[in-house]
């Protein structure tokens, strides 16, 4: 293959690159015009999603580079939820004096990190990728310097998230080492031909590593300290998009490299699966914060994307995009919502805080219930879905993911209590106090995506449900 | 014309108009507040409208589905509405209980009233959707979104306790509908098809029948509420505003035994006929030591609430009776104690409003000040009790020869529930209605008023009409239950 | 007339007349609702007399007249029917006569109460009630009059509401009919089960051939007409208030004296005789059934003469008599002889009946005190009540001329009755004697507590004139005007006070005792008539030569059933009802005229057997300590302990409970230490390390 | 061979032994210093294996760049050591005692494998370009750096910038009190925001 | 006993150990943590150098080059992160970095 049809291929990572440069430079010579400088990234991720929708679909680069179905699907739905999130932080970051423009590049060059990360075809992309995100992220959660919890949480991520990729990377050199190459389908030549166990041994570490990545228990101890921590709407933006990326690498991997090994990956997953859905709801019960609260209803949510996934075939990998794009759907509007919330001049983040929020702000107040009610699952909203499908995967699967899939229902009735506390306290009880004005891009962002969680996802999902279907196709797995 | 659809989405064009008064006015703007009363009332009322038609319209000699509507929808679902004879009875019922719901709300909810009114046309919408629905999926939606006004209802407008009582109750549901999700995503899985009337004739291993109808049996026991899954009914009850235990005990109730009908029996037949000791069983517990329960309560409602559980054990125990007789009456019974207990409701709901309190020894010689009121409370005391010539005796009556029919002991055993019925009903309107007026503060206590007056009279009319002429009933039902029966009679091998 | 239409009207009525004093009485007053009542009644009864003078003596052949169809499930069909023959012909008189006159006996009887209206709409729904069932043709109709004369019932005994001795008068005998109904409703669907239908017409053709069949019930097999024919039996026994269900009845002469009258002498209670011989082509399969009938009867029948022995209130001893009457009746319908027990459920509609509103009429002139103790000869202030009490005493302890063949009522009937339990005897049935030992001996008792309500009454001193009567009149006058229900609280149970004005006219210190008004003393004259000629008049067309005709098939006797022909009797067996019941007579005259105040000191001696029949053999304190305290303590079990601790500490809150506390664990667990943080994801990696080692390598 | 196996276990030993000083040490700085100690060793152990190349960039980025990076921030951050030099956490045994037995599975695993799995690997070192014998490692890994890796190399680059960016948002600070030049602010001056006009009032002032 | 690519590769595994190890029982120092981090990234490059080797292909070597680009890089940000850190609470003790829990 030509050196250009190469580049052909990597056209979404080359704007993304070539953006994220143009946008550096330009907001370092106009500091003042940082706003522009947001705009114009939203424009680079645009550009980028178009070109990933519209894209040639191959390999390239000795297979480093895979565009296919998936990674189409997965890059629109990374970028879009990029896009999102620079109006969203930077407006916000402005609001508290840190008016910076690196914001925007640094969201830029996060989502050519995960770009990366979804069209990798080899172990040394996907680790490229993934640290290149993961940097992008840590800088993030501590870009509120000048804020004490900021730069713990971006402490604490850094930490794990580097003794993360170690035991990535220790994965990666054992599965290099015994399956001879780091190209994924070299990889599944070599498992064909008997999976040894050192490989395996690899794949255990892989596996590891990315469980940190979408902070599946018990690799998820990070997430409630670095979701409160971190500035709302990085939160917003890292609770989704890296998930998905992420989600999309390790279906990648278990399917285009370790798809022969399906028996063994299984089992895994179905425990990692259900820890996290048992540690998202009973941890989440405890909690008061609503960041934190997020954090552990992501974790259970990641949970319920892993069993998905767990099921090891294309409807198993269906299920895991359309659960995830939907919670991203679901998790970016409730922080949205969460930022653009202020008693005050002080950020309403307890679930005490929401008290009468319905009285005071019924548009946000509606938007949180709906997001509430998505995630803990319940029809029409749009998490129902995300777990309809999952669970009809897991059900088709075997007697394993059958047990997940009831367990995993079960566990969804546990959480559905804290999701219901919110809707409590902001339905039932009187308010404390008036709310600040909510800012108009936080709340427009909040009640468009509440929107989407019902009604217009009952016909988003008709087109969801086909792409979704394709791109689960590309994965390898039957 | 899609009737069904029609039918199913009016309620929602009362909540766009009252969104679009909220949205020109100001929300506690008496004008305002009196405005979305009317519109309220004026939606229910031409829903039931439309329910009648479609009732008029029915043509009850035929066992299937009728006024289908069918539009494919996503990943292999369907948009697929229908009803048969059974089910087009419920979507009556609830048309029919919906206005009085709302008058019967007119004073007593004060607080957050277009909320309410918002609240209770959804609720309306989403439980004809249940009955209407002929996709396995769709069913479940409605099914389960309709736990969320409810919650809300119980929530925002009851009692001391309705935190504690709107979270059991949503939880307890919820737990018991995961599991039926769980199963119906492996019916779809095994069968490939989410359409019901495909499900009904789908033969499933009888193995795996015995998994699906247990899960089924966990969200429609909760729902039903049968024993020992029962205990979130009462302090919902308690909790509830009037309009919503009308609604609960009227409605909400039914979809248990509606799921039962539709789904666990035909469906499942051989599971159905393994469960039946089971199910027989809880059903005579239900009778037996809920009538006692009720019994020794102190307070109006959870007395009514508990007589509903042992109301349903009759119904349950008819259902999977197997014959015509026993489903005829299970059919009747859930008709009728929609009927009754809802207007049991509303009898506590009036001396409720008056006084807010709902502890019977606070009461005591209603009739002196309020004879109207203690004739209407007494006819639905009856009612409750299943005497001849109230719909209540039908059903009692039918099921249990149902049930004699396969066994004996657990007619024998539910028998006895027409005497502790007798106990309890009669104690409560005793120590309500009949005696002298002791305590001072209900020397001003009024009679019916007109608004109340109209509540009741469509309801004493129905409980009377149904009770000696059942037959109406009867005719819608015949074709749909004899078509089930011979069905699952043929599953069994019997 | 066509019978058709004539017995339509019987019917509906008083149901029309119900409705409108009912619904529209405060509308339209109280005369009008009287009126309308009772003008309604007096129509029924007349038709009534039309149709039974036809079926006597006019040829009318028996029908069934379909209205509407009621249930129609399978082959559980029920219709809106009027059935009919020799037995509701018969119960059309019964019931249409006794409540049109009851109706009369209102007028003068509740003159005084304030909610006239409602009353008279209770009577004539039970009227309605009552005749439904009578004119049942199918199971279904029989249940729903049953439990409507039942609603009747419990309205009519708690019709003075603010008393609470009558509410829970009222809720007993509505439950302890629901305890009847219960067996009923399991006879109902064991008939409906093996006969496959509920019609009375196509379940009699098939019994004989079921006759033997097992049946399976309650896990055990049994014989199938016995099984039917027993649970059905409860039912009567529920309504006829026999020995075990019996307690009820004496509580419900709480209710006002002419509902007693009505239907707790006359008409209701008689359902159960009615039911039983309605049912005798299935009884004269079912002879352990029928045993039972006959042990149930001539218990009941002892048990109840016992009681009213040492009874002071004067209805309660009437009520006990109706008891003991029943139990004659079902004496008779268990040996096989329904015919004599109709006659005598007949007759004793009129003689008792006319005792009630006799001993009504007293009560109205002592301005309603009930208590005999403070009677005492009033023969002279109340001559035509004493006249028709008179009466209605010869007629019940049966006096008569045996060899003649004449007397009142109740010797023809009650002779009857010994008959054939001493026929059923010789034909070798042993409960045939035992019935005819109990039924001589109870002829005595009767003879005795009714002849002592009659002496005690109307003859000997005039108890209410003394110093502590006057001090209790003002007590009374006192307190009138006061909280009704803390009044009914200071009297005793035996004491009931209606809610109308009489004691005021009284002012302080009593007012002779007079004669009731006209609409009270006529239908007592004219029941009077009744108990005096009903006996001879019909005896001819129910038992004697002519039954056959009379009944018309209304009645089956088995082929070797003979009980009511004339058997070789001993010459003893005529004499001995009457010398039983002479020797009753005399012994209450020789007490209660000869030795007055002897009765007082044997009570006051308070011996074994007067407190054990003075507590009416301890029954309601026995159900008390059993039934009673059971279901509370059992409701308050289930309830706290069930419910609250059981159900909801392991189910709900517990498991919520249990839930909090691992998410408060699991939040512990979360200690913000980073290199805490760091070890658990090592023991993850470890354990999952561990496993592949372990598994996948294997 | 032999005196390969001496160096072998030589370096390794160095690398392991400064790496276990690297942790338990108490004062950073020493700890810096046995980082460093480690990774020369390490890049013994990578000549031994034949990466030259790899073994100089080793010294050169790590000891020349990271390492330093490190004792500049020790240095630079006014941490009181003494007070950190406090024992390690509580659960330190069984801490060890898992890590260990993780040490010891993942020895044996990849031994194992190495020795017997897979055959080939259990061979001696070939050469180590792809492209045949005499062709140095540097020269295989330029062959393949700039071609098949180019991707792969530039986003590294992007990694880098990622840093870049990072570290300078994070720590650049603009002191309110320092007046800074700000070329772009000089450029776009127009006279309209250059100049202000202002009408005082009488006894105000201007600001 | 000659030297295999086994030998290597338990060094490898043994210098990641003690990384890790230096992670979680390290209660007081960061930089020690963020020392930790480079030794672990040591360890797997090791392997990949290892591996490279006895494969015969230069795919590892590539790999444990970008492993060193992305230390690099990593050291950079986790040290701004710590500077950060530092300027905000006075301190670098892991103990302290305890603002969130639960």
């Amino acid at each position: 293959m030509s050196f250009s049809a190469d580049l052909g291929l990597a056209y979404p990572e080359l704007i993304l690159g070539i953006g994220a440069l143009v946008l550096l430079v330009f907001g370092a010579f106009a500091p003042k015009a940082s706003s522009l400088v947001g705009w114009g990234g939203v424009l680079v991720l645009a550009a980028a999603a178009f070109e990933a929708a519209t894209g040639p679909f191959g390999k390239a680069f000795a297979g480093g580079l895979i565009s296919d179905a998936g990674s189409a699907f997965a890059q629109v739905a990374i970028l879009a939820s990029s896009a999102v999130s620079i109006p969203l932080g930077q407006r916000w970051f402005q609001r508290r004096g840190v008016d910076n423009f690196e914001f925007p590049v640094l969201i830029v060059l996060a989502a050519l990190g995960m770009s990366m990360m979804v069209s990798a075809g080899d172990l040394i992309s996907l680790y490229v990728g993934v640290e290149l995100h993961s940097l992008a992220l840590y800088v993030l959660a501590a870009m509120h310097r000048d804020n004490a919890k900021a730069s713990e949480a971006g402490l604490k991520y850094f930490v794990l998230g580097a003794l993360s990729s170690g035991l990535l990377l220790y994965g990666a050199s054992l599965v290099y080492g015994f399956a001879g190459s780091t190209v994924f389908s070299d990889i599944a030549l070599a498992v064909h031909s008997g999976a040894s166990t050192g490989v395996l041994f690899g794949l255990v570490f892989l596996i590891c590593g990315l469980g940190f990545k979408v902070s599946a228990a018990p690799f998820h101890m990070w997430t409630p300290d670095v979701y409160e921590g971190a500035p709302t709407p990085v939160v917003a933006f890292f609770a989704a998009a890296p998930k998905l990326a992420a989600m999309v690498l390790f279906a990648r991997l278990l399917g285009q490299a370790f798809g022969e090994a399906v028996g063994q990956w299984q089992q895994v997953l179905v425990a990692l699966g259900l820890i996290s859905v048992a540690v998202g709801a009973f941890a989440g019960l405890a909690q008061r914060n609503l960041k934190r609260l997020w954090a552990y209803s992501s974790i259970a949510n990641v949970g319920y994307a892993i069993i998905g996934l767990s099921a090891g075939s294309a409807e198993g990998v269906q299920s895991m995009l359309i659960f995830m794009v939907l919670y991203m759907v679901d998790v970016t509007g409730f922080f949205a919502c969460l930022a653009a919330l202020r008693r005050q001049g002080r950020d309403m983040e307890t679930i005490d805080d929401m008290a009468g929020l319905f009285k005071e702000q019924p548009g946000i107040a509606l938007a949180m219930t709906a997001f509430s009610l998505s995630a803990l699952g319940l029809p029409p909203f749009s998490g129902f879905w995300g777990k309809f499908y999952v669970f009809k995967a897991a059900l088709d699967a075997g007697p394993l993911d059958e047990v997940a899939a009831v367990v995993g229902l079960v566990g969804s009735v546990v959480a559905a209590f804290y999701y219901l506390r919110l809707i409590k306290v902001m339905w039932f009880d009187d308010p404390k106090a008036a709310t600040d004005t909510p800012p108009i891009e936080a709340k427009t962002i909040g009640i468009g995506l509440a929107l989407f969680t019902f009604p217009v996802v009952l016909v988003a999902l008709h087109w969801l449900d086909g792409s979704a279907a394709q791109a689960a196709h590309a994965f390898g797995l039957g | 014309m899609p009737i069904l659809s029609l039918i199913t989405y009016a309620p929602l064009l009362g909540v766009a108009g009252i969104l679009a008064l909220r949205l020109l006015g100001k929300a506690d703007d008496p004008k305002t507040v009196a405005a979305s009363k009317w519109i309220a009332l004026v939606t229910t009322l031409a829903t039931f409208a439309l329910s009648v038609l479609l009732v008029v319209q029915f043509s009850p000699h035929e066992a299937g589905f009728q006024f289908v509507e069918d539009a494919p929808w996503f990943g292999g679902l369907h948009y697929r509405m229908g009803v048969d004879g059974i089910s087009v009875l419920f979507v009556l019922l609830t048309a029919f209980l919906m206005p009085l719901c709302i008058a019967a709300s007119w004073k007593s909810i004060e607080k957050r009233v277009l909320e309410y009114m918002i609240a209770f046309l959804i609720l309306e919408t989403l439980v004809i959707g249940v009955f209407c629905a002929l996709d396995i999926v769709l069913f479940y939606v409605f099914f389960e979104f309709s736990l969320v006004p409810m919650f809300l209802i119980i929530g925002i407008w009851g009692g001391q306790r309705r935190v504690y009582a709107a979270f059991k109750f949503f939880l307890y549901t919820l737990l018991g509908s995961v599991l039926m999700l769980a199963a119906i995503l492996a019916m779809i899985g095994i069968s490939h098809t989410s359409s019901i009337p495909a499900l009904l004739t789908y033969h499933f291993d009888p193995a795996v029948q015995t998994w699906l109808w247990l899960a089924f049996f966990a969200s429609f026991a909760v729902k039903m509420p049968m024993w020992p899954v029962h205990t979130w009914l009462p302090d919902a009850h308690v909790e509830a505003p009037t309009a919503g235990s009308v609604i609960l005990a009227g409605i909400l109730l039914k979809l248990g035994g509606y799921g039962f009908m539709r789904f666990s029996l035909p469906m499942f037949p051989a599971a159905s006929h393994m469960f039946t000791p089971l199910i027989f069983s809880l059903s005579v517990i239900a009778v037996v030591y809920t009538s006692l329960v009720a019994f020794r309560q102190l307070d109006i409602k959870k007395l009514i609430a508990y007589s509903s559980v042992a109301h349903m054990g009759f119904v349950t125990m008819g259902i999977f009776s197997g014959n015509a007789v026993g489903e005829q009456g299970a059919l009747f019974q859930m008709l009728s104690h929609g009927v009754i207990s809802g207007a049991l409701f509303l009898c506590v709901g009036v001396v409720y409003d008056r006084m807010h309190t709902r502890e019977i020894a606070f009461y005591g010689g209603l009739v002196t000040r309020m004879p109207w009121y203690a004739a209407t409370f007494m006819l639905f005391t009856m009612g409750n009790v299943g005497l001849p010539g109230t719909s209540g005796f039908i059903g009692e009556i039918l099921t249990m020869t149902g049930t004699y029919g396969v066994s004996t002991w657990t007619a024998i055993v539910a028998a006895t529930g027409v005497i502790f019925s007798a106990v309890y009903a009669l104690s409560l309107y005793r120590r309500v209605v009949f005696g002298t007026i002791t305590n001072p503060k209900l020397d001003g206590i009024g009679d019916l008023d007109w608004r109340e007056v109209a509540i009741f009279a469509p309801l004493i009319a129905a409980t009377l009409v149904l009770g000696v002429q059942p037959g109406a009933v009867f005719n819608l039902t015949q074709a749909s239950v004899d078509h089930l029966v011979s069905a699952y009679q043929s599953a069994i091998g019997g | 007339m066509d019978a058709k239409l004539l017995v339509t009207i019987i019917l509906y009525g008083p149901l029309l007349g119900a409705v409108m004093a009912g619904l529209f009485g405060r509308r339209i007053g109280n005369v009008a609702s009287q009126t309308v009542t009772t003008g309604f009644l007096m129509l029924s009864a007349v038709l009534s007399w039309v149709v039974f003078s036809q079926w006597t003596w006019g040829g009318l052949e028996p029908f069934t007249n379909v209205y509407a169809p009621f249930i129609h499930v399978g082959n559980f069909i029920s219709n809106w029917s009027f059935r009919l023959d020799g037995l509701s012909a018969v119960m059309l008189v019964v019931v249409t006569t006794v409540s049109s006159l009851v109706h009369l006996y209102s007028w003068g009887y509740m003159a005084d109460d304030p909610s006239k209206p409602r009353f008279f709409a209770y009577l004539s729904l039970f009227t309605f009630a009552m005749l439904s069932l009578i004119s049942a043709a199918d199971f279904m109709q029989l249940f729903f009059g049953w439990e409507g004369v039942g609603l009747a019932s419990y309205l009519l005994i708690g019709f003075w509401y603010h008393k609470p001795t009558a509410n829970a008068a009222a809720i007993k005998a509505f439950v302890v009919n629901r305890v009847g109904d219960f067996g009923f409703a399991l006879g109902i669907m064991t008939v409906f089960w093996s006969l496959g239908s509920i019609q009375f017409a196509e379940i009699f053709p098939k019994v004989a051939a079921h006759a033997g069949d097992t049946w399976m019930f309650a896990g055990q097999g049994w014989r199938l007409m016995d099984l039917a024919c027993a649970l059905l039996f409860v039912g009567a026994m529920g309504k006829s208030a026999q020995f075990f269900l019996h307690t009820w009845l004496p509580d419900a002469m709480e209710g006002p004296t002419p509902v007693s009258a009505l239907i707790h002498a006359a008409t209701m209670v008689t359902a159960g005789v009615y039911m039983v011989c309605l049912l005798s082509p299935m009884f004269e399969y079912a002879p352990v059934a029928k045993d039972i009938v006959v042990g149930i009867g001539a218990i009941t029948a002892l048990f109840a003469a016992t009681v009213g022995l040492v009874q002071n209130d004067i209805k309660r001893v009437i009520a006990y008599s109706t008891c003991s009457q029943l139990g004659y009746m079902f004496m008779a319908a268990g040996v096989g002889a329904y015919q004599a027990s109709m006659f005598h459920l007949f007759t004793h509609a009129f003689f008792k009946a006319l005792l009630f509103l006799g001993a009504g009429s007293v009560i109205h002139a002592m301005a309603h005190e009930q208590d005999m103790r403070r009677y005492g000869n009033l023969a002279k202030y109340l001559p035509v009540t004493f006249a028709v009490m008179t009466i209605g005493t010869i007629a019940i302890t049966g006096l008569g001329i045996p060899g003649l063949e004449w007397g009142f009522a109740g010797f023809y009937s009650k002779d009857s009755i010994i008959h054939a339990a001493y026929a059923a005897g010789s034909a070798g049935n042993p409960m045939g004697y035992f019935a005819f030992v109990i039924g001589v001996f109870v002829a005595g008792l009767t003879a005795f507590y009714s002849w002592r309500v009659a002496f005690f009454t109307f003859n000997g001193h005039a108890r209410w004139t003394s110093e502590d009567l006057e001090h209790h009149w003002h007590n009374r006058d006192h307190a009138h005007g006061d909280d009704h229900a803390s009044h009914a609280e200071d009297e005793s149970h035996d004491e009931p006070l209606a809610d109308d004005d009489h004691a005021h006219g009284r002012g302080h210190g009593p007012v002779l005792p007079h004669e009731s008004p006209w609409t009270m003393r006529l239908p007592l004259i004219l029941l009077a008539i009744g108990a005096i000629a009903a006996g001879f008049l019909f005896a001819g067309k129910f038992i004697g030569a002519e039954h056959l005709a009379f009944w018309k098939g209304a009645i089956f006797t088995a082929p070797g059933n003979h009980v009511l022909a004339e058997v070789e009797a001993p010459w003893w067996l005529d004499q001995s009802p009457l010398i039983a019941a002479v020797i009753g007579l005399a012994v209450a005259a020789y007490v209660y005229i000869l030795h007055e105040g002897l009765g007082a000191k044997w009570a006051a001696n308070k011996g074994p057997l007067y407190l054990f029949f003075y507590n009416k053999w301890f029954f309601d304190e026995l159900y008390d300590a059993t039934f009673v305290r059971a279901a509370k303590f059992l409701g308050d079990l289930f309830w706290k302990g069930g419910d609250q601790k059981l159900i909801d500490g392991l189910g709900p809150d517990g498991v919520s409970a249990v839930s909090m506390e691992i998410g408060k664990g699991a939040g512990r667990l979360q200690s913000g230490f980073l290199y805490h943080y760091a070890f658990v994801m090592l023991l993850g990696v470890a354990a999952i390390l561990s496993y592949a080692l372990w598994a996948w390598n294997a | 061979m032999a005196l390969q196996a001496i160096a072998f276990y030589l370096m390794a030993a160095a690398t392991i032994a400064s790496a276990i000083a690297v942790v338990s040490s108490r004062n950073p700085v020493h700890s810096v210093l046995f980082l460093i100690a480690s990774f020369f060793s390490a890049a013994g152990l990578f000549v031994l294996l034949g990466a030259e190349f790899l073994a100089m960039l080793l010294v050169v980025v790590y000891v020349g760049a990271v390492a330093v990076l490190f004792l500049f921030v020790v240095m630079m951050l006014d941490v009181d050591f003494a007070e950190l030099r406090q024992g390690f956490a509580r659960y330190m045994p069984l801490g060890g005692l898992i890590a260990g037995g993780l040490a010891i599975e993942m020895v044996v695993v990849s031994t194992t494998v190495a020795t017997h799995g897979a055959a080939r690997l259990s061979e001696a070192p070939m050469a180590s370009g792809s492209s045949g014998p005499g062709v140095t490692n540097a020269e295989a890994i330029g062959g393949v750096l700039y071609t098949d890796y180019v991707y792969l190399f530039q986003a590294a680059g992007m990694v880098l910038l990622v840093a870049m960016i990072g570290a300078i948002v994070l720590t650049l600070r603009h002191k309110p009190g320092v007046k800074r030049q700000v070329i772009m602010d000089q450029v776009l001056r127009t006279p309209e925001s250059g100049m202000r006009m202002v009408s005082p009032k009488p006894g105000e002032g201007i600001d | 006993m000659s030297i295999g690519l086994a030998h290597y590769l338990a060094v490898a595994a043994i210098l990641f150990t003690i990384g890790v190890f230096g992670i979680f029982v390290n209660r007081k120092n960061i930089i020690v943590i963020l020392m930790s981090v480079e030794l672990i990234l040591l360890a797997v490059n090791i392997n990949l150098v290892a591996f490279s080797a006895y494969l015969g292909n230069v795919t590892g070597q590539i790999f444990a080059m970008l492993v060193l680009t992305v230390a690099a890089a990593e050291a950079a940000v986790g040290l701004a992160i710590l500077v950060t850190f530092f300027r905000n609470r006075g301190d670098i003790a892991v103990d302290d970095a305890s603002m969130m829990k639960g």
